[in-house]
C-alpha cells in the first residue's frame, strides 16, 4: 500500500498514519509518497502514485484537499483500484466541487473511495491501522462502521480502555463513494468478524440498508448507535451533517424489521458487542441470574424485565441441585441467591449446574465483593466452571466492589468473558443476545416469505 | 373500472393533491380492500335508487374538490333510513353547500352504506424521505394521538410484518379481546395492512394515504372502511 | 469507642474492624473488648464492655449471634449510649427470638442500635472506618445508606473506583432500632454531608418516610437506588429481605412528592452523587452543550431531551460571542460544536462565555478525542475556565477516547469535576441537576401550602 | 344527615364490605363533593315525587346489598322522562329483581339525576401497605387500562399534588382543551382530588373509593360524579 502526503513533520496527519502503518505491524509493502522528501520513517519516498516501483492495492491519501484531484488522477493512471481520502475541506465546508472533481475523476478511472474527510482505516487481521489514532487497537472480531472519523478515533480509544478486541474501525465521511451500506455488506462475508457496530446519524438509502442489514442480521448480530432520536437530536445532526435524519420512529420500525439491534448510548453499544463476540448465542430467552448478592440480584431482575426480558422461575429439578450445595436460605428462585456466604466455589457449581440443565438459555453471574471471597479468585472459579463447560452458553459477569474487581474484570475480559463493573450493565449486555435471538426468528420468517411471495 | 393509476393521473392533470371520496373507494377497491358498497349520485332520482340497491341505512356526503370540510357546510347526512330521507338529505346537501361554499364545484353526492361500528383502527401509509413507502397501525382516535401508540413497517410487508406490528401497539390487548369483549378479526387487519401496503408500493404518485377509521369486528367477521383519504405527491 | 469481639485472627471480622479503624487514622481512643486476648494489634484488650476504663461513645459488636444479647446488656451497664451489630444469624435466619431478646434489653437501657446484620460504619469527617470492607474510603461529601451491608461494603470499594468522596457509609441491617428514615434525617443537619445516596428494597413506614425526606430533600438532594421496581424484582426483592416491596408506582409518586430523585442504576445514582457533590445547582433548567465532536453532541442532546430536560437554542448574542473565536463552518446553536479542529483553548473560551452569560444554566461539556488537542491539555482548559469563574455554574464532562482519557478524567475528578467516559453519562447526570431543581419547588409550594392550611 | 363515620360504622355492623350507592352519595355529599341529586324511595310513589324533585331525565337503579351486579338482574333503568316512565321502571326494577334474584333484600330504589355526558375521568383513593392512604388520577376507560396512564400522590394532599398529577398523566392534554375541544374545568377536579384526599385521611375505615366516571365540563361549569364506588377495609 501507499500513504500520499506521507510527512516528515512527526505531529502531521500523513506521518502519523504512515508510522501507525508500520508500527502496528502491517504484512505488506507500504510505499511513502511525498514529492519533498527522498525517505520517510526509513523508507523510501516516491513522487507520485505513478512512480511506484508496483501496483499498491491501496492508498492513504493525508494531502491538502486542493490536492486531492490530482492524486486521484494518478492512482488512476497508476491502476490503484482503492482510496481512502483522509484530507477533509471538500463539501463538509461547502466545496462541492472539489468533491464532484474527486468522483469524476475516480469513475472514470473505475477507482473505489472511502472518504473523503475520514479517520482512515483499520484491519486488525491484516495488522492494519492506516489512521491517526491510537496505534495499539486490540485484534479482535468487532467491526466498527462509523459515520462521523472524530467518533471512530475516539471510539477506537475507548475498545483498548475496555480491552475489546476489533477487526475493523473505518467511517465513511463524506461517502462520495463507499457508504456505510456498502461496508456492512461487506462485513456480512469478512469470517474476521463476528459482530457489526454502527454509528449512524442518517441514512442516504433506507431501502438498500433494510435489503443489506436484513442480510447481514441473519449471519451476525448488528449494533447501531442511532444519534439523533429525538426532534432536538435530529436538528443537532442536520447542522452537523446537513443531512436530515428524518422520523426516528420509522428508523426504528426498520431496524426492528432487519433485525438490527438499537443503542442508545456508546457505553450500551460497547457492553453489547462485548458480549457478542465472546459468547455463544442462547437457543431460547430463558435467563438464569446467580448472585452472591440479593440487592445486585434484584437489580439485574429489575433491569432484565425493564428490557422485556422475562425472568421466570426455574423447574425444581434445577433448584433442587442448586440446593443441595447451598445454605437453607439461600433463594433458588431466579435469582439463585447464593448468599453473602458464598465461596469462589459455590459460583463454580452454580454455573455449572447451570451450564447442563436445558432450562437454562442464558446466565447472568453477579458478584458482590466480600470478604469471604475474593474478586479474583471468584473471577477464576466463573471461568473455570464456564471454561469446563465449553462455553456451552453465554455468560455475562457484572463485579460490584473496589480496585480488585476492576482487576478480576480485566482478567475476565482477557480471557474473553464479558465483564462489567455493575449488575444491571450486565443484565443489559445479556438482554441484547436474547432480543437479537428473538428479532432474528422474526427476520427469517419475513425473509423467506417475501423470498415466497 | 379505471386503472389505478388512471385514477390518480387523472386527479393530477385536474391539479388536485387529494382524491376525491369515490376516487378514493375506487383505488381501495381495485386493491381488494373492504370499502363500504357505494355510487355517486348527481341527481335526487340517481341518489334514491343508489341508496335501494346499497340498502338503507345510508350516508350522503357532498363531493366537491373545492370543500375540504364536509361537515362545515352541511355537506354530510348519516343515518338516512328511507327514500323521503335521502331525497331530503340530498336536497338539503345541494341547498347547504350552495349557501356555505357558493363557488365550489359539486361532482355529485356519494351515497354510502353505513358502516357498522365496531373498533376504530388506522391504517396508513405514507412515503419516508430515507426509507420509501412506510405502513403505519394504530388505534383510531386518542390512542394514537395522546400516546403516540402507532408501529411502523417498512414496505413491502410479509404477513409477519403485519402481525408483528400489531402485537408491537400497547393497545394491542383491545384486539386481542379484552375484559370480556369478543377478540376482533386480526386476519381481517392483517389483509388489510398488506394491501395498503401493495398500493403504497405500487404507486409512487401516492404520498399518503390514511384509513381512518378501519371498522374491525368480531374474529371472522372482517373489517370495514369507514373513511379513508389518499393525498398524492 | 470499642469493638467486641475484636479478634486476634486477622481473617476475621472483629480483627478487620479494628484495623480499619486503627489505620485509616481515628481520632479517639479504642478499645478492643475480647475475654481471651490480652493485647490486639497492639492495645490492650478487655474481656467485657464493662471493665473499660471509661465510658465508650460507640461500640461495634462483632461476636457470634448468640453472644450478642449479653454484650448489649454489659453496654447498658456500662452506660453505652449507641451500638452497632454487625454480627448475622437473627431475624434474617429465623431468630426472631434472639432478635427481640436483644431488643428488650436495648429498651430496657435506652442503648441505641443499627443493626443487627450490618457492614459496621464509616463517618470520614471523623476518620472514623469501622467496617469489613475495604480500608482507604476517600473523604468527601456524599453519605450513603444501604439497606444491604453486601451493597454497602461493595459500594465502599466502587467509590474508590470512581474517585467519589464519602462523608458516611451506613447500612440498615435488619433495623431493629434505627432505620434508613432516622438515618436520612440525621444527615439533612449533617454539615459534612451533600448528597445523601440510598439503596431501598422497601420501607417500614412510608409515611415518615415521605415526611422526613421532603425536609431533607429542601436542603440537599436525596438519591434512591429503589429495588424491585418490576414485579419479578419485587418478588426477588421479598425472598431476600422478607419485606414485600408494595407497589412501584406508588413509592415512584413518594419520591417526587418528596423531592426525592430516583436512579435505576447503581452507575446513574453514582454519576449524578458525583454531580451534585462537586457542582452549584443551577439557577434554571437551560442547558448548554459545549463539545468538538458533532456525534457526542446529539448523543448529548439526545439523552437529556430523553430524561425531559429540554434543549433550546442560545440568544443570538450568546451565539455571537462563541462564533467569534470560531471557524465559520462551526454551530452554536446548541450544541455549541467547537469542531474536530478546536483546540484546548477554544473550550476554555466557550465555557467562559458559557459561564459569564445569564441565558445559562448548566453546562454539559464534551470532549471527544483528536489529535489536535490532547485530553490531558483539554481537561487542563476546561478546569482553568471553571476556576476562573469560581465555579459559578455546574459542569460535566464527558472525555470519549483512550487511555490518556481515563487520565484526563482522573485529574478533573481529583480536582472535584464530575468527570465521564461518555457524553451520554455527562448530560444524564446533568439531568438530575436540573430536575432537581424543578422538584425543588414543587416540593416547597406543597410543604408551604400544607403548612397554612 | 349521618355523620360520615356513623355511615361507615353502620355499613360493618350490618356485615357489609361495601356502602349501598345511596349511603355513597351520602359520604361523598358530607365532604361537598359533586354527587348528583339522588333519593332513596321505597315505593312508586316516593319515586315519582323524588324524579319531580331531582327533575327529568332521572336513572332508576335497585338498591341491595345481597346485588353486585344490578344492570344484570335487570335493576337498573336510564334515560326516564316523566312520571309514567318512572313509575313503569320502579315496577320493572322491582319485578326483575324478585325473578332474577329471588332471596335479595332490596332496600329501596335509588332515583338519580342523569349525569349530563362530559370527559370521563376518575379520581380514587387505595389505602398502601407502605404509604397508607394514596389517591389516584387518571382519564377514564382504555387510558388507565391499556396505558396505565395513571398518577398517584400520598395522602394529604396539597393543591399543587392535585394540579402536578393531573399534569403528570400523559392524557393531561385531553384537558387542557384538545383539537378544538373546550379546555376542561381543571379547578373542579383538583377540588374533587383534594376533598377525597381529605376523606381518605378521616375515616381508617375505608379502604377503596373509587370514583369512576367524573363527569368534568368546560372550565367554569364543574364536574359531576356519575358513579361511585367505596370499599371498606
Ligand atoms: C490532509 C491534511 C492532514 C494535510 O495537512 P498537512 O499535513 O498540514 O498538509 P501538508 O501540506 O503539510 O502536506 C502533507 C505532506 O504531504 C506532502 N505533499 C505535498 N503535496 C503532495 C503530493 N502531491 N503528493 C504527496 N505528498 C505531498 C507535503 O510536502 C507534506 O510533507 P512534508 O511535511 O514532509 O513537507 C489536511 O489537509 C486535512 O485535511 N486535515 C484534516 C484531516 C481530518 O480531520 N480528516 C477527517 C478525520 S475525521
Ligand atoms: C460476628 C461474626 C463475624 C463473628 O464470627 P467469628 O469472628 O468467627 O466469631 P468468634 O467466635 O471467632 O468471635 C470473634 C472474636 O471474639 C471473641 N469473643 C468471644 N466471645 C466474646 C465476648 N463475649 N466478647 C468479646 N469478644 C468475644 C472470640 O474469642 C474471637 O476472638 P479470637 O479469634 O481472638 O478468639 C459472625 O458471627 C457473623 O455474624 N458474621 C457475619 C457478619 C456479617 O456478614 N454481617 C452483615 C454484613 S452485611
Ligand atoms: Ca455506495
Ligand atoms: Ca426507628
Amino acid at each position: 500500500m501507499a500513504v500520499v502526503g506521507a510527512s516528515r513533520n512527526p505531529r502531521k496527519v500523513g506521518h502519523i498514519i504512515l508510522r501507525n502503518i508500520l508500527e502496528y505491524g502491517f504484512r505488506g509493502r507500504v510505499y511513502p509518497v511525498n514529492p519533498h522528501a527522498s525517505t520517510i520513517l526509513g523508507l523510501r519516498a516516491y513522487p507520485s502514485l505513478t512512480s511506484l516501483p508496483e501496483t499498491v492495492d491501496v492508498a492513504v491519501v493525508a494531502v491538502p484537499a486542493e490536492k486531492v484531484p490530482r492524486v486521484v488522477q494518478d492512482a488512476g493512471e497508476a491502476g490503484i483500484p482503492f482510496l481512502v481520502i483522509v484530507s477533509s475541506g471538500f463539501r463538509e465546508v461547502g466545496r462541492h466541487d472539489l468533491e464532484e472533481e474527486v468522483l469524476r475523476i475516480a469513475r472514470k478511472y473505475g477507482v473505489r473511495i472511502i472518504g473523503p474527510n475520514v479517520a482512515g482505516i483499520v484491519y486488525t487481521p491484516a495488522r492494519l491501522n492506516a489512521t491517526f489514532g491510537p496505534r495499539d487497537v486490540i485484534p479482535g472480531s468487532i467491526a466498527f462502521i462509523s459515520q462521523s472519523g472524530a467518533f471512530a478515533i475516539a471510539l477506537m480509544g475507548a475498545t483498548i480502555n475496555e480491552g475489546m478486541g476489533v477487526s475493523a474501525i473505518v467511517s465513511v465521511g463524506n461517502k462520495v463513494d463507499i457508504d456505510d451500506v456498502d461496508l456492512l455488506e461487506y462485513f456480512e462475508t469478512d469470517s474476521n468478524t463476528s459482530v457489526v457496530l454502527m454509528y449512524v446519524e442518517g441514512l442516504r438509502d433506507g431501502r438498500r440498508f433494510l435489503r443489506v442489514a436484513s442480510k447481514v442480521s441473519l449471519r451476525k448480530p448488528v449494533i447501531i448507535i442511532k444519534a439523533g432520536r429525538t426532534e432536538a437530536g435530529a436538528k443537532a445532526a442536520a447542522s452537523h451533517t446537513g443531512s436530515l435524519a428524518g422520523s426516528f420512529d420509522v428508523y426504528r420500525a426498520a431496524f426492528r424489521q432487519s433485525g438490527v439491534l438499537l443503542a442508545t448510548s456508546m457505553e450500551e453499544a460497547f457492553d453489547a458487542a462485548k458480549a457478542f463476540a465472546w459468547n455463544p448465542l442462547p437457543r431460547g430467552d430463558r435467563v438464569l441470574v446467580i448472585t452472591n448478592g440479593g440487592g445486585a440480584g434484584i437489580q439485574a431482575v429489575d433491569t432484565l424485565v425493564e428490557r422485556r426480558i422475562r425472568v421466570e422461575e426455574p423447574p425444581t429439578e434445577l433448584q433442587d441441585r442448586m440446593k443441595s450445595f447451598l445454605p437453607n436460605f439461600a433463594s433458588t428462585r431466579n435469582p439463585i441467591d447464593l448468599t453473602g456466604m458464598a465461596h469462589a466455589d459455590w459460583f463454580y457449581r452454580a454455573i455449572k449446574e447451570a451450564m447442563r440443565h436445558p432450562w437454562v438459555d442464558a446466565i447472568v453471574v453477579l458478584y458482590t465483593q466480600t470478604g469471604l471471597s475474593g474478586p479474583v479468585e471468584t473471577a477464576k472459579a466463573i471461568l473455570d466452571a464456564i471454561r469446563e463447560e465449553g462455553h456451552a452458553k453465554p455468560v455475562t459477569v457484572g463485579l460490584l466492589g473496589g480496585p480488585e474487581c476492576i482487576r478480576a474484570a480485566r482478567l475476565l475480559t482477557k480471557e474473553r468473558v464479558a465483564a462489567y463493573p455493575t449488575p444491571e450493565r450486565a443484565a443489559n449486555a445479556m438482554s441484547f443476545l436474547v432480543e437479537y435471538v428473538r428479532l432474528r426468528d422474526y427476520v427469517k420468517e419475513r425473509l423467506s416469505e417475501l423470498q415466497y411471495a | 373500472m379505471t386503472h389505478p393509476r388512471r385514477l390518480v393521473e387523472h386527479a393530477k392533470a385536474d391539479g388536485r393533491r387529494k382524491l376525491l371520496e369515490h376516487e378514493v373507494y375506487e383505488l381501495l377497491g381495485s386493491y381488494g380492500l373492504p370499502i363500504p358498497r357505494y355510487k355517486l349520485a348527481k341527481s335526487v332520482d340517481e341518489a334514491v335508487k343508489a341508496a335501494e340497491e346499497i340498502g338503507y341505512p345510508v350516508v350522503l356526503k357532498v363531493v366537491s374538490p373545492d370543500i375540504i370540510h364536509k361537515s362545515d357546510v352541511g355537506g354530510v347526512k348519516l343515518g338516512l333510513h328511507s327514500p323521503e330521507d335521502v331525497k331530503r338529505a340530498f336536497n338539503e346537501i345541494v341547498d347547504n353547500v350552495s349557501k356555505s361554499a357558493p363557488g365550489a364545484r359539486i361532482v355529485g353526492v356519494l351515497v354510502q352504506e353505513m358502516v357498522p361500528d365496531g373498533l376504530e383502527v388506522l391504517v396508513g401509509g405514507v412515503r419516508d424521505e430515507t426509507f420509501g413507502p412506510v405502513i403505519a397501525f394504530g388505534l383510531g382516535g386518542v390512542f394514537v394521538e395522546v400516546y403516540r401508540d402507532v408501529s411502523f413497517r417498512v414496505a413491502p410487508l410479509a404477513r409477519v410484518d403485519a402481525l408483528s406490528m400489531m402485537r408491537e401497539v400497547r393497545a394491542w390487548r383491545l384486539l386481542e379481546g379484552y375484559r370480556g369483549l369478543p377478540p376482533r378479526d386480526i386476519e381481517a387487519i392483517a389483509d388489510v395492512i398488506m394491501r395498503v401496503s401493495s398500493l403504497m408500493m405500487d404507486i409512487p404518485e401516492i404520498k399518503e394515504l390514511d384509513i381512518n377509521p378501519l371498522m374491525v369486528y368480531e374474529a371472522g367477521r372482517g373489517a370495514k372502511i369507514a373513511d379513508a383519504r389518499v393525498i398524492l405527491g
